[in-house]
């Protein structure tokens, strides 16, 4: 993550380090410095070397020396921060725009031609801005090796830009606490080459890979990308949301304007789960914390996710 | 000790003073009444101050009080005020 | 200074800490001013709006009433250093019911409000928008803690009188009597600000 | 010291009052045992939160599941945090050693308010209880951190309304405690003790006094919308409802940024006892030191948003508080430089407490820098929020105020108790303590920088190695900590006894009996000179 080799993998990384090592090389010069000083003081004049000690009250020359130096050290330092600081608010014109909606406990990239994935796939040396969405609490999209966080911030209209310079995968975390599953809210930056972008960007047809084979598994892919198993299982653990196994055709009990009534899980309601989650509440689970997908799920992808559900039963 | 100087207001000055304060309460209801656009929020703000200074100097006795006690007071307001005014820096040049 | 600690008695001291006490209730709903200009900047118009539906006569009768309470307190303490028991008590009477007062057109401003539905969580006030939340959110909020505010200052001025009556209080000893005073004062400078930002800014 | 045996008065120890047994401690006005009331609970407090951080630091010695579930982790890291902070470090030296010292240092009897004293005891306590409390009624503990941020603490299923109403008491009790030093410090210092001729431990505590009282009314008053937007639905924070969550940001650091020097003040105030003390001299910048404590209360009120620089506040406030950041670092420097011109030409008595004040130089100054670099817009966009950040404070929190906690416990544990302590065991823990507070903090400085958030219960694999080395240390610390707790706790029944001024120190609070008498004073002294007069 902390890469060393001086090949900077994003256009933040060079201020990042002179702003670092500035500071950190003062303060590591000052720490030893005043440390050794006040060892040799201890050695120096301990009672034994120094039975009397001299009494000085203070040195007003020395006070003034020692507030105006650290001033100017602390503002220089206070430069560099925020010059490396001000190229993040000002995005490129030309910079291709990317939307992440950031969830419990999934990060979801949209492109402009309507394609997502779970992973962030971006073209090198082009400058990328993301717009930050959030479903529900606050989450900060991290990617260490970039040098570059931001906070996704509900119910407000947010952006963050880089430059990636160096092909290869990095790690994105979501750096802000979000709850149970925080640390597991993770994805990756691929940066490729042009070439390989353009072709990988053209693919617009499927919008999510499909891995496995079978009648659900265009279903599971949606449900993988969508985050969806953050919170659900497909094997009858409880996690936070309910298990997916022999939910299809299953009796559940929820709650309804405050009143608890008995259905049958059809079509209808698996979309009103994913669409109006908090109109119905399962009995026995919080509301609220599921929320609406409908911006980034379609009819078509709840008729697959049902036929996959119905993969479930009775296994 | 120091609690000696009990200085006496006399019941007239009250009254006074009472008057004052409803005739800016009247004042700042009617002149709110009247549109005056942006400067609506300006001149009720003042008007609340100044009778917040009658009230602290009169009623709770500041003006008689040891001044330590009208200058906390001061910078107290002041600490408020600051505050306010760097969080607005937030929020104005978003 | 150097007197037995039991029999020692500073009323400086004890004003000084009143003061203090005022100080960290100024910034308490100074809290809640923060809050209130960001909202607002933030919506104009929902808050310009949403204040006309406020009943300005009763906001005036009750800023009224706080500021003749404020008088009959701060008179009352002449009262006592004029050795004037019965005046004092009188005064303090008068503030005691004109704080009543002002919480019984408190209890009808808000039923009134409760009528049209219009209470925090409410659905007719979610269905107006953002803006209208935020206002009556801060609304009842911020006028409920002065409510609550008020009420903690008549139990004090309550026990205040008590002790003027069994003259605990007098006219060498009545730095409590002061204090409460302040209090009451506190709260009346608080509604001074409430009452312009609430109803009058429309 | 000729009065020691003599004297008619009994200790505070022995003293007979109204109440028997536990009662006459519960129920006591004294200050010095409100003090020893205190010392007891926060250390159970202490003693609480240290063990959660050592079963957080096994559970991150290996990735995935070590030995708690996320759930547990993230509720311990928040009740950690919540108990550390505002039931620890808060209270910490104000509470304990303000209360047992500050009327002793300045020559009065008690605080200004002794009954409103013993109820901001309760507060705290009823306050730590409502936290607890917290952990195992509704459904499931609070999981937010210690900072509760909105929206997440509106959406969590976990209890968060005894917690937060828990801070909130322990906000009350923080505020009494400062109101009280503030009166007292104002109205009782000794005939002729002028304010240039206080010692410098009541200094901070004035200062400190002032934090307490104008900062946390904020952070009460935004923990009680909490609990309204919770139970009443009424909008503030919650976006939902046309609330902006970096508004309760804003709110919430208003407060705990000038908290954070809440618990250094006292702190930096210890320090500037122990040092002249152990070097039989005078201060180094008397005034300097005053004024610098001022200024870092003052200074510290205004740079709250350095907590929010990757959240998106406008370019002019991110300029604001990262240029202010960086000027209240000023201050504490003057600080710094001045402690360390004291040893200069001094005659150092290296006793237990010196070491500890030379260990907390040392690592304030790493927390310190460490809070430079997070300072920095370009580099805090990097750190925040990972355990670059989490290294910053425990060094500053732990290391600055827990160390001057510890040097003001062996400096004071004479006149306290009595009884002199075991100095060979007392340092053995010390070096102890020190290998390990190193070891697991020192470690998490590059866990940060190579990008580990914080608040992770799993964690990816380059950061095992680094993560082993951290768990060591904690547990090296953890052998620390208990021989030098063991050891003072050992010397209650085995220590010799303590003459009224074993260290030679100057001010007021040697020229009295260890233990001091129930009222301090035979009689109050007049001063006339300045605290620290080794002439
Ligand atoms: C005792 C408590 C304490 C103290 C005193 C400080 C002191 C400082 N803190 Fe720290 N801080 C915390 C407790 C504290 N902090 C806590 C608890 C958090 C995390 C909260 C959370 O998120 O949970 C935090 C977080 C925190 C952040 C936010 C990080 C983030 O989340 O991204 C920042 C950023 O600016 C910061 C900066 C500073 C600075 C600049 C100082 C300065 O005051 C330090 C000044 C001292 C020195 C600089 C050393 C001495 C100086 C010299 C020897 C001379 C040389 C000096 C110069 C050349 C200038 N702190
Ligand atoms: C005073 C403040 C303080 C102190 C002393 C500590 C002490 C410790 N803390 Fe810290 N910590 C915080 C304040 C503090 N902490 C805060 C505010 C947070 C942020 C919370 C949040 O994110 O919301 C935090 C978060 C935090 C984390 C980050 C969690 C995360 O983000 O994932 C970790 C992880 O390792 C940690 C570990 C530790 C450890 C190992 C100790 C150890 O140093 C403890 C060491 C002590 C021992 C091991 C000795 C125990 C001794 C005894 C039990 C015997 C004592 C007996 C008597 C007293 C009679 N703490
Ligand atoms: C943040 C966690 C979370 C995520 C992510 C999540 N859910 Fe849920 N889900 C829940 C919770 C909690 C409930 C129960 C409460 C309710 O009904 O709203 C639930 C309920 C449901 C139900 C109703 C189940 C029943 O037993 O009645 C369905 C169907 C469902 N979710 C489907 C999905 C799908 C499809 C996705 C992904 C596109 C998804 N969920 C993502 C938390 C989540
Ligand atoms: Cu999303 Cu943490
Ligand atoms: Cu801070």
């Amino acid at each position: 993550m902390y890469s060393t080799t001086g090949i900077e993998a994003s256009n933040y990384v060079s201020t990042y380090n002179t702003a670092f090592y500035f500071i950190a090389g003062v303060s590591l010069l000052l720490l030893i410095g005043l440390t050794i000083t006040m060892l040799y003081f201890v050695f120096r004049y301990n009672r034994k070397k120094n039975p009397v000690a001299t009494q000085i009250e203070g040195n007003t020359a020395l006070e003034i020396t020692w507030t105006v130096i650290p001033v100017f050290l602390a503002l220089f330092m206070f430069h560099l921060g925020w010059a490396g600081w001000k190229p993040t608010a000002k995005p490129p014109k030309d910079a291709m725009n990317i939307t992440v909606v950031a969830r419990m406990w999934s990060f979801l990239f949209i492109y402009e031609n309507g394609k997502q994935s779970p992973d962030l796939i971006v073209p090198l040396n082009t400058p990328v801005k993301i717009n930050l969405v959030s479903m529900d609490v606050i989450h900060s999209l991290f990617i260490p090796d970039f040098r570059i966080k931001s906070d996704i911030i509900p119910g407000r209209q947010k952006f963050m830009w880089f430059l990636p310079q160096l092909e290869g995968k990095y790690k994105i975390f979501c750096a802000e606490y979000c709850g149970l599953q925080h640390s597991y809210m993770h994805s990756t930056v691929d940066v490729m080459t042009q070439e390989k972008f353009k072709k990988w960007y053209a693919e617009a047809a499927k919008p999510v890979a499909i891995t496995g084979t079978g009648p659900g598994a265009a279903g599971e892919a949606i449900m993988r990308s969508q985050g969806c198993f953050a919170c659900h299982t497909p094997d009858g653990t409880k996690l936070i949301g309910p298990s997916y196994l022999n939910l299809w055709g299953s009796q559940q009990v929820i709650l309804r304007d405050g009143k608890e009534i008995t259905i049958t899980v059809d079509p209808d309601y698996i979309k009103r789960s994913v669409l109006e989650p908090n109109a119905d509440i399962t009995k026995g689970f919080p509301a609220n914390l599921m929320q609406s997908y409908r911006s980034t799920i379609t009819d078509d992808d709840i008729a697959k996710i049902i036929e996959y559900l119905k993969t479930l039963n009775d296994k | 000790m120091e609690n000696e100087k009990n200085h006496i207001i006399p019941y007239k000055t009250f009254l006074y003073v009472l008057a004052g304060l409803i005739a800016l309460t009247l004042t700042s209801v009617t002149l709110t009444q009247i549109s005056l656009g942006a400067m609506t929020v300006t001149i009720a703000l003042i008007i609340a101050a100044v009778k917040s200074s009658f009230v602290l100097s009169i009623f709770m006795h500041l003006k008689f009080e040891n001044k330590m006690f009208s200058r906390a007071v001061i910078g107290v307001i002041l600490l408020l005020s600051a505050v306010i005014a760097i969080t607005l820096l937030d929020y104005l040049n978003r | 200074m150097n007197t037995i600690l039991v029999t020692h008695r500073d009323d400086l001291a004890s004003k000084t800490g009143m003061w203090l006490f005022l100080f960290t209730e100024m910034l308490l709903f100074g809290g809640l001013f923060i809050v209130y200009s960001v909202y607002r900047y933030r919506n104009p118009i929902a808050f310009h709006q949403a204040a006309h539906e406020l009943s300005i006569i009763i906001g005036t009768i009750n800023t009224i009433i706080l500021l003749i309470s404020s008088t009959t307190i701060a008179m009352s303490i002449t009262a006592i250093q004029k050795k004037n028991k019965k005046l004092a008590l009188l005064l303090l009477g008068t503030t005691i019911l004109l704080g009543l007062a002002f919480l019984v057109n408190k209890y009808f401003e808000w039923g009134e409000h409760f009528k049209e539905h219009i209470y925090p969580g409410s659905a007719v006030l979610a269905s107006r928008g953002h803006g209208d939340v935020l206002f009556y959110g801060l609304y009842f909020f911020m006028t409920g803690l002065h409510a609550l505010h008020i009420i903690i200052g008549l139990i004090f001025i309550l026990v205040v009188a008590v002790s003027i009556f069994r003259e605990k209080i007098n006219p060498e000893n009545y730095v409590l009597l002061e204090n409460s005073g302040l209090y009451w004062h506190l709260v009346d400078l608080i509604w001074i600000f409430l009452f312009p930002l609430f109803y009058l800014i429309t | 010291m000729s009065r020691e045996n003599n004297t008619v008065e009994p200790s505070y120890l022995d003293y007979k009052g109204k109440y028997k047994g536990i009662f006459s401690w519960i129920l006591s006005t004294d200050h010095k045992r409100i003090a020893i009331l205190y010392l007891f609970s926060l250390l159970a407090f202490f003693a609480t939160g240290a063990t959660l951080g050592l079963l957080m630091k096994l559970e991150l010695i290996a990735p995935g599941k070590t030995i708690m579930t996320a759930q547990t982790y993230n509720a311990f890291f928040t009740l950690h945090g919540i108990i550390m902070i505002f039931a620890v470090v808060i209270p910490g030296l104000p509470a304990v050693f303000g209360n047992f010292l500050l009327p002793i240092m300045i020559g009065a009897k008690d605080v200004a308010f002794p009954r409103l004293n013993l109820l901001s005891w309760y507060f705290y306590v009823a306050g730590v209880t409502l936290v607890l409390i917290s952990q195992f009624t509704g459904q499931g503990p609070p999981d937010t951190g210690w900072t509760f941020y909105a929206p997440y603490s509106f959406r969590t299923t976990g209890n968060m309304l005894p917690a937060v109403f828990g801070a909130f008491v322990l906000g009350f009790s923080s505020i009494l405690t400062g109101l009280n030093f503030l009166v007292t410090i104002h109205r009782m210092r000794a005939p002729g003790m002028t304010w240039l001729k206080m010692p410098l431990f009541p200094w901070t505590l004035y200062a400190t006094g002032w934090v307490q009282l104008l900062a946390t009314p904020i952070i009460g008053i935004t923990l009680l919308m909490i609990i309204a937007e919770r139970t009443l639905h009424i909008g503030f924070f919650d976006p939902t409802l046309g609330g902006d969550p970096l508004l309760y940001q804003h709110l919430f650091w208003t407060y705990s940024h000038p908290a954070v020097y809440i618990m250094i003040l006292p702190a930096m105030g210890a320090i500037s006892e122990i040092i002249p003390t152990f070097c039989h001299k005078t201060i180094f910048g008397y005034k300097f030191i005053v004024a610098s404590s001022i200024a870092i209360a003052f200074v510290g009120y205004f740079i709250w948003g350095h907590h929010m620089f990757t959240s998106g506040m406008s370019g002019t406030a991110l300029y604001t508080f990262s240029l202010l950041t960086f000027l209240v670092a000023i201050p504490s420097a003057i600080k710094v430089f001045n402690w360390i011109a004291t040893m200069y030409k001094g005659s150092i008595d290296l006793q237990t407490p010196f070491y500890w004040a030379l260990g907390f130089l040392f690592v304030f100054m790493i927390g310190g820098f460490t809070g430079l670099i997070l300072g920095s817009l370009a580099t805090d966009i990097h750190l925040h929020n990972t355990h670059f950040v989490v290294s910053h404070f425990h060094f500053i929190v732990f290391g600055g105020t827990g160390f001057a906690f510890f040097g003001a416990m062996h400096y004071w544990y004479p006149k306290i108790t009595g009884k002199m302590y075991d100095t060979r065991w007392a340092n053995t823990g010390l070096i102890i303590f020190f290998a390990g507070f190193i070891t697991l903090y020192g470690e998490m400085i590059f866990l940060g920088m190579k990008g580990m958030p914080r608040r992770y219960y799993d964690y990816d694999e380059v950061f095992h190695t680094g993560n082993i080395f951290s768990s060591l240390g904690a547990i090296v610390m953890y052998f620390g900590l208990a021989v030098i707790i063991i050891n003072l706790i050992a010397s209650l029944r085995n220590g010799a006894k303590a003459p009224s001024d074993p260290w030679g120190g100057k001010t007021l609070e040697w020229t009295i009996p260890s233990p001091p008498p129930v009222e301090n004073f035979d009689e109050i002294p007049v001063i006339t000179k300045g605290p620290y007069n080794y002439k």
